[in-house]
């Protein structure tokens, strides 16, 4: 890929407005879609890991198909959910919140392709470290909000960091259900892949120094959350 | 009178235990058993990290499990030390230690001082910046000792706080649990395999045995007069528990050991026969002459304690014997594991008491 | 895959819009040509010369726009000149209901969601001609990366309305009303076809293309609604 | 998106041809791409999770990639490395192999897509677990392979088995690779996902009633392996 | 002479050990010392969980560790008893056991057996079909020593084996160790800190304090004649080690005491004090009369110890001492912790040797 990009109008392909325009979006969305996704992810992992659940199953499944899905029904499905016309998206149209075709519907899309990326980390880390350290800390007299603040989340602060930086890459990447579910719009919901994709109808060149810039931005946070880990926990 | 400090009174049937007892305030109880009897099972039903399959807890009165009930571990202000260290990985020792001061809403500062001086007590104060997966075993159990130690509970659960301690760590560590518990009004259990520990430590004494309480009274009576196998052989003297076939006799399957009977007229049917085991001579065959308990036995063990050789021996109705004799006359005696030989001991060293 | 190996096969790498009128074809082909095989590849037309200059297997290459064609013959990836085959204008399409009640490219489509092709592709290229044909100013809520997807805002009711060619419409059945824009025969898109340089069996490829071209092809493409040259 | 299925013509909609082709395809392409993502995933995780390896933190980070990378990037990605103008391609040719626009092409494309599921899950499991379990191994005197057979992987078979699931359902919904690096030819490489992408332009009830069969297998797959775990390990 | 079963002769910085030890074939070595000396440490090195720095280590006279040189655990032909007993959690008891045997080629039928007898002699034959996570402390304990013992290695390395254990089983265990330790031909090093386990176990000692060798000699010399303060309390005496400054005086600080030189002429300059708490009378002020030694100290602690109390002290030189007491004598001298007291011992019981 690096042999077919055209290093010397690099600046301009990637100075261009609608460059700049779909970079800064890609970087909004997917700041505020990886945030949304840590608050509902990190409790539904813990759920999942701990609880008893009768229907955890379900829900891990129900979580973790946006990971397998293919864009096209990833996007047919947010449609027919949040869609002006889905089953959600009624209500929400009965008071007056459209977002159809709006920057909330780039971040709705990325959040449900992002979710399970946390889940997964978060509720794996949890799984295996089992609660045998949260019981030592009640023991203690730490109350569960205590136990959260200053057990859990240390403890699980590798598993959530690649967890985060995993989801915000693949928010970065998110393609098919925005194209699908939020339209494409320069500055509104036309995110760096949608722009990629556009781009490649007129100027495959400009495309590939694009994607480049985006597996560089992706590959760097993926890079740089894998600080070196402690050695074995003494237990 | 205050309702007593801890009051257990449940079932966990999935481990097959099922346990009554109570530990007034401001006492030590030292529970003891052999390994699987429970202990942990006790601790971990007043610590809140076992449920109760039916029955109840009660922590100062108040009942925090039971039918309806549940009050989670860190609202039951007890501290529990728990047979593994389980360190927190993420935090240093004095942080690990200052854990639960500052989980009870101790200021950093203070409660850093606290673990400092707790640490100190454990002999761990240089440990206070390390990692805790740089500790060794023993170092990593000075630590919890300390952390337990810290947040200053009603209720301190201990389990098995000084194994893995060195000698002179585990003598220094006793007389600081001392300190701790005796006179300061503190209430603990403390589970131990160690008669020094209970010695040292405990008030009261429950033995626990394959999940009930089979003996419980207070640590001198216990020891002195223990009632349960288990107990005697942590008192080091030899028991046998039976039926009293007359005012200074008892009875165990085809044993009978005669002896003197306490002062007190006698009670009860069920009666034991205790004898410490430097009173019981080893002969190859019954010797004629005084002494009126002859037991025959097969060798199951030898053992060097301190200066003498203790012999285990069972008899053919399965009581289990021990004598300690010097390595001089063991080599006379010639003998080893799987003699039958004849255990010998005067009426006038067996005390005869209710069981 | 068939049951017995056929003698020939015949790749056609064509544009995604022309999947359902090359399929009819392809039968019709067959028929014509016992023991030959079609095999079709649909994707968007830059796709597949992107994928021919890749070295994408194909003897025939169908394309949604002149522009892209222009590429292939620039990459050298096709033999000869190109050949039109196939016309489409645009069409306004609201949802079935029309629940905005838009009543053409006018005022009526003030405050509601109109979705258009973005400039980059073919039908986009095709919209803004047509805008500035008409002298309105569009103001669309999304610009889409192809005439699909804009379709597919329309039938999901997710917008008020959009611009496709009236093949798409015609597709859509029932899901879509049309509303006719004047003038819109004056915006024209026009659909080449070619023979590449490596067709693997240039005379089967050659007969797709006199097929296409032919009346059998006039009246299938007509049939899907595309206007023929 | 249950509302919208035509039930009635569901056999229909379903048996045709194209579409058991399509998922034919897809079954085959996916199981082979998971084995091979197996085969050389769970080494590769292995190595990471314990290996000091200098460039780990690298390796790791472009096998997450394609994880986050969008489909249109990864079938890039993988035409200028493949392809026939591509790095390895162009050797690959000359030894007279050519994958691009082949079933081998789309095996390719899932194995690099599903790769990451294998690792995060088998590194993740791996990092957890330590290797104080194998420690012991080794003194009880269990010879390297031993200990792999007997240990390692009885210890991360929960682990393996989800990891593997996802990467079989994310095979099942591969798409923009595909499209991009192996075409889209009826039998050949046109899998499910690819088929319900052009039946939207035709049929758009055929593509949610496909959509539907891609959901639920993937669902299935990934509930299926969902046992019940065993719980805290005595340590 | 056959090369010896183990030679370390090694270091590892990061830990502060540095220590030179060999356990000749068919002996069976206890290793002592303090939390944190680096016993665990000298255990890893010989079974190869622990790289040195530098230095080398050979088994049965085959280098397996050192500048080029590496031989992995599993190739070692040792055992290992770490101190977690770490068993295979996916494993049933019995596989657990049965583990090493199977390791090593034998037949899966073969090798169940075997687990069942090692299971049977530990006394944990009724668990062999639990799961591990269903242990208690001791059980785990149990079955990791039988673990340890089933592959019947060359060299066994047991990291406390016996702690966690209760009397019983500790007593029955330590027969079991020295059945397979004794007279088997069997090479073996055993951590503890229990001198009952050194007793009964250990033909030679090793005493490392802060990971360096202190004191190394057979049993019966540590024992009697200890050298460092470890061994020294370990045995239960009393020790001063300083410079002789008399054929039967030896001044520690500033601590000067008499005694019995022993019967070889002395051949160095640093000398050994040891006599045993018993011999040690403490009084509130230096009493008149015979006795040589009176050694002033404040009171550390009280310790009850079986029917009497153990006194210890520090002298203003820093010489720790211990003097047992019977409880009636030590509530007459009204004592306690800080308190000044003079200890007295007669030069008859102090036993003087080279250190
Ligand atoms: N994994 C480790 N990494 C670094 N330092 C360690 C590690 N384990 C132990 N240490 C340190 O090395 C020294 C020796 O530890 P070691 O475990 O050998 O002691 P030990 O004699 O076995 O003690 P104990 O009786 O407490 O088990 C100690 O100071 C300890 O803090
Ligand atoms: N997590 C568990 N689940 C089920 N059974 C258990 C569990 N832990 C222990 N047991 C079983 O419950 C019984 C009591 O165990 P407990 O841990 O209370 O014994 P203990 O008296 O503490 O023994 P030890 O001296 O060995 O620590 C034992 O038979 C044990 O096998
Ligand atoms: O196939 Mo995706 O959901 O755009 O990466
Ligand atoms: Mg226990
Ligand atoms: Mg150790």
């Amino acid at each position: 890929m690096l042999l077919r990009v055209p290093w010397a109008e690099l600046p301009a392909l990637l100075g261009s407005e609608a460059s700049l325009a779909a970079l800064g979006l890609s970087l909004r969305t997917s700041a505020a879609a990886t945030a949304l996704a840590v608050v509902l992810g990190v409790p539904l992992a813990l759920v999942l890991a701990w609880g008893r659940l009768p229907g955890a199953r379900v829900v891990r499944t129900v979580v973790l198909l946006p990971l397998v899905l293919p864009p096209v029904v990833s996007g047919l499905a947010l449609l027919t959910t949040f869609g002006r016309r889905g089953l959600l998206g009624q209500r929400l149209e009965v008071l007056g919140i459209d977002i159809a075709f709006s920057t909330t519907a780039v971040v709705l899309a990325q959040t449900f392709v992002a979710l399970p990326f946390l889940v997964i980390a978060v509720e794996g880390a949890a799984r295996t470290a089992g609660r045998r350290h949260e019981v030592v800390a009640a023991t203690l007299g730490a109350r569960p909000t205590t136990v959260l603040r200053r057990v859990t989340v240390p403890l699980l602060m590798p598993a959530l960091g690649s967890g985060t930086a995993l989801a915000f890459a693949r928010c970065l990447g998110e393609f098919g259900a925005t194209l699908t579910f939020a339209g494409s719009l320069q500055g509104v919901t036309r995110t760096l892949p949608l722009e990629i994709y556009l781009q490649r109808e007129t100027d495959p060149d400009a495309a590939i120094a694009l994607s480049l810039v985006l597996v560089v931005v992706a590959a760097g946070i993926v890079l740089l959350t894998q600080r070196p880990r402690r050695g074995g926990a003494a237990s | 009178m205050s309702a007593p400090a801890l009051a257990v009174r449940a079932a966990v049937p999935e481990r097959d235990v099922e346990v009554e007892l109570t530990v007034p305030a401001g006492r030590v109880l030292a529970l003891l058993g052999p390994n699987g009897a429970g202990k942990s099972t006790v601790l971990g039903l007043a610590a809140g990290t076992v449920r109760p399959g039916s029955g109840e807890v009660r922590v100062a009165g108040r009942r925090v499990a039971g039918e309806g009930a549940w009050v989670p571990p860190h609202a039951r202000r007890i501290s529990l030390l728990a047979q593994e260290p389980l360190l927190l990985p993420h935090l240093d020792v004095l942080a690990n230690v200052a854990f639960g001061p500052r989980a009870r809403g101790v200021a950093r500062r203070a409660a850093d001082e606290l673990a400092r001086t707790r640490l100190a007590e454990v002999g761990a104060e240089a440990l206070a910046e390390r990692r805790v997966h740089r500790l060794s075993g023993g170092q990593a159990q000075r630590v919890a000792l300390a952390r337990a130690l810290a947040p200053d509970p009603h209720l301190l659960l201990l389990d098995e706080p000084l194994s893995a301690l060195d000698v002179d760590a585990a003598a220094q560590l006793r007389q600081v649990l001392r300190a701790a518990l005796r006179g300061s009004g503190r209430t603990a259990v403390v589970v131990t395999h160690d008669l020094l520990d209970v010695l040292a430590l405990a008030d009261d004494v429950v033995v626990l045995e394959a999940g009930r309480v089979v003996e419980q009274g207070t640590t001198a009576e216990v020891l002195g007069r223990p009632r349960s196998g288990f107990g005697a052989r942590l008192a080091g003297v030899n028991l046998l528990l039976g039926e009293r076939v007359a005012a200074d006799a008892v009875r165990a399957g085809d044993d009978v050991v005669h002896g003197l009977a306490s002062a007190q007229p006698a009670t009860t049917c069920r009666a034991a026969a205790a004898f410490s085991p430097r009173a019981v001579a080893v002969h190859r065959a019954a010797p004629g002459g005084s002494p009126r308990n002859v037991l025959p036995a097969r060798v199951t063990g030898l053992e060097q304690q301190g200066a003498l050789v203790r012999v285990r021996g069972e008899t053919a109705s399965g009581s289990r014997l021990a004598a300690d004799v010097t390595p001089a006359s063991l080599s006379a005696l010639r003998i080893g594991v799987g003699d039958d030989v004849v255990l010998v001991v005067k009426a006038a060293e067996v005390e005869i008491y209710d069981a | 895959g068939g049951a017995a190996a056929p003698d020939e096969r015949l790749t056609v790498l064509a544009a995604a819009s022309l999947h359902g009128v090359f399929e009819d074809l392809g039968e019709v082909f067959t028929e014509q040509h016992p023991g030959a095989e079609v095999t079709f590849s649909f994707a968007g037309s830059a796709d597949l010369v992107a994928q021919l200059d890749a070295g994408a297997p194909a003897d025939v290459l169908a394309t949604a726009d002149e522009t892209t064609m222009t590429r292939a013959v620039a990459d050298g990836t096709v033999a000869g000149e190109p050949q039109v085959f196939a016309r489409n204008v645009l069409t306004l399409v609201v949802p079935s209901g029309n629940p905005a009640g838009v009543g053409g490219l006018d005022d009526s489509l003030d405050g509601a969601a109109l979705v258009v092709c973005a400039p980059q592709v073919p039908c986009g290229a095709a919209t803004t001609a047509l805008a500035d044909l008409l002298g309105v100013s569009l103001s669309p809520v999304s610009e889409e990366g192809s005439v699909v997807d804009v379709l597919g805002k329309v039938t999901s009711g997710q917008a008020d309305a959009g611009l496709v060619y009236t093949t798409d419409a015609a597709a859509a059945g029932d899901a879509v009303e049309t509303i006719a824009v004047p003038r819109a025969d004056e915006v024209v898109n026009r659909y080449p076809v070619a023979v590449t340089t490596g067709a693997a069996s240039p005379e089967l490829a050659d007969a797709w293309v006199e097929l296409l071209l032919g009346p059998e092809g006039r009246e299938l493409l007509g049939d899907a609604g595309f206007g023929t040259p």
